[in-house]
């Protein structure tokens, strides 16, 4: 079994960043021999948080660093993103209502929910200047975590 | 992400294939936008998608109200398990009707 | 066809892609009767399966029900479309076990 | 629309030759821009017809000759197989029992129920040397044919 390893990407606000990310993540689970299912839920997650930042995260048009580490161990892939917008914790984001009718569903609001449905924990951490969240997949074992 | 058009039998089919990000899902919301305003029955093959994030989720479901306020059929067909997984999620699979293959699409009442 | 093992927990995680005609199922057969004889728990990752004929589907039943008997489990997943149909034709979607993806395979009691 | 189009293959009762027909099909349904999924279920059909014929189809071991003929038209490809083998009519076969249970259920025999459910039509002919299957499949309408 590999060894922990952890991968660190500096990435800037801008929905073009996203093809490096993925690339990056793609390498990294392929190294690791991370089954394609799991590498697609982690490509998936890691979009959606990232997209959300872009979009939602910043009132200037300055440039900003958006930092993704992804940590490997035997038992699981951590995924820490720390950017210095605007805070936001999405595990106090209001839940989509999968029972409301297709009327009463407005196209968008499905960010947060498929991280959230996606990962096995996601914690969130308010930092001075910005926020830390923290997805984890798990790769060994049944329990579900949360 | 690739778009193309078809036609089969009174359907306008569209294969949409490859990563559908939120990069390019513009592009795909503009194309579906269009393709609704001209078009009754549309059945979208979804066999060689291999991704799609919330910002496509929310073209479809865009694409799908606009059908559906002209009476229209939106039937979409070949989405791979994963795919198939993140509708679930999304709770998208009791909005949209979908089959296994062309000839189960076509051939459905809807 | 390609075969390829690996383990999973306590699950030995067979990946079987490409195409399973019926020249090399018998390739496939002697494989699975092999894993058969020496393991308890299989999972099979049909990703990237393109397609199955029904020499193969044979293989897979008779896996299943040496399995049954030694008192283990098989469970399927990552079929698409295609291939899930024609389980379904075949009947074979209420002899297997199957899932979407690899993490609802194994978390899945059975 | 393309102009209707015959094919016809010639191939040795050998299973080796199925690459030769998949290669055929495949090369057919791309010409004539024919969906993946009709493609998928006439090469599926078509590889269970040919193995039955190989396999239980003659009594010596001499060489003999399977003709395929692919015939495409706007609404549908006809295909049509002659083997000079034992008469054998799959309609006749009798039908899996899909109720069964899996102890029931025998390892194999499901060739020619996956023929009949693929296809749209299954014609069958004897011939004085032999047999003559026809199958048929529609590319464009609703109705399934029987
Ligand atoms: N990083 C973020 N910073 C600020 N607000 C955010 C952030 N991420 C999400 N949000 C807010 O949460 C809402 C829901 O996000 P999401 O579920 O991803 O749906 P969408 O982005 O399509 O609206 C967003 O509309 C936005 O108001
Ligand atoms: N071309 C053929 N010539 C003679 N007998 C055939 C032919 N095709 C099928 N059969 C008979 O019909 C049976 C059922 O065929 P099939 O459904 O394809 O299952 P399998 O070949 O796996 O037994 C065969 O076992 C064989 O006895």
């Amino acid at each position: 079994m590999k060894a922990d390893e952890t991968l660190v990407l500096k990435l800037d606000n801008s929905l073009a960043a996203l093809a490096q990310l993925h690339a990056a993540v793609g390498e990294f689970c392929r190294r690791r021999a991370i089954h394609p299912d799991i590498e697609f839920k982690i490509d998936l997650a890691l979009e959606e948080v990232f997209t959300n930042i872009v979009r939602h995260g910043y009132d200037d048009s300055d440039p900003h660093e958006i930092v993704v580490r992804l940590h490997g161990s035997r038992e699981r892939i951590r995924i820490r993103i720390e950017d210095d917008g605007r805070h936001f914790n999405p595990l106090l984001a209001p839940a989509v209502d999968l029972n409301a009718a297709l009327s009463e569903r407005r196209v968008g609001g499905l960010g947060v929910h498929l991280v959230r449905r996606l990962m096995d924990q996601v914690r969130y951490r308010r930092q001075a200047d910005g926020n830390q969240l923290t997805l984890v997949k798990r790769l060994a074992g049944k329990e579900k975590l949360t | 992400m690739k778009i193309r058009e078809d036609k089969i039998d009174e359907f306008a089919l569209l294969e949409v294939s490859g990563r559908v990000d939120s990069e390019n899902a513009e592009t795909l919301r503009k194309y579906l936008m269009e393709l609704g305003g001209r078009e009754q029955r549309i059945l979208i093959d979804c066999t060689g998608m291999d991704y799609i994030s919330s910002t496509g989720l929310g073209a479809l479901l865009m694409l799908l109200k606009l059908i559906q306020k002209k009476g229209g059929t939106l039937k979409l067909f070949g989405l791979s398990p994963r795919i198939a997984e993140v509708f679930g999620i999304s709770g998208f699979d009791k909005f949209f009707p979908i089959f296994p293959d062309l000839d189960a699409a076509r051939r459905a009442d809807a």
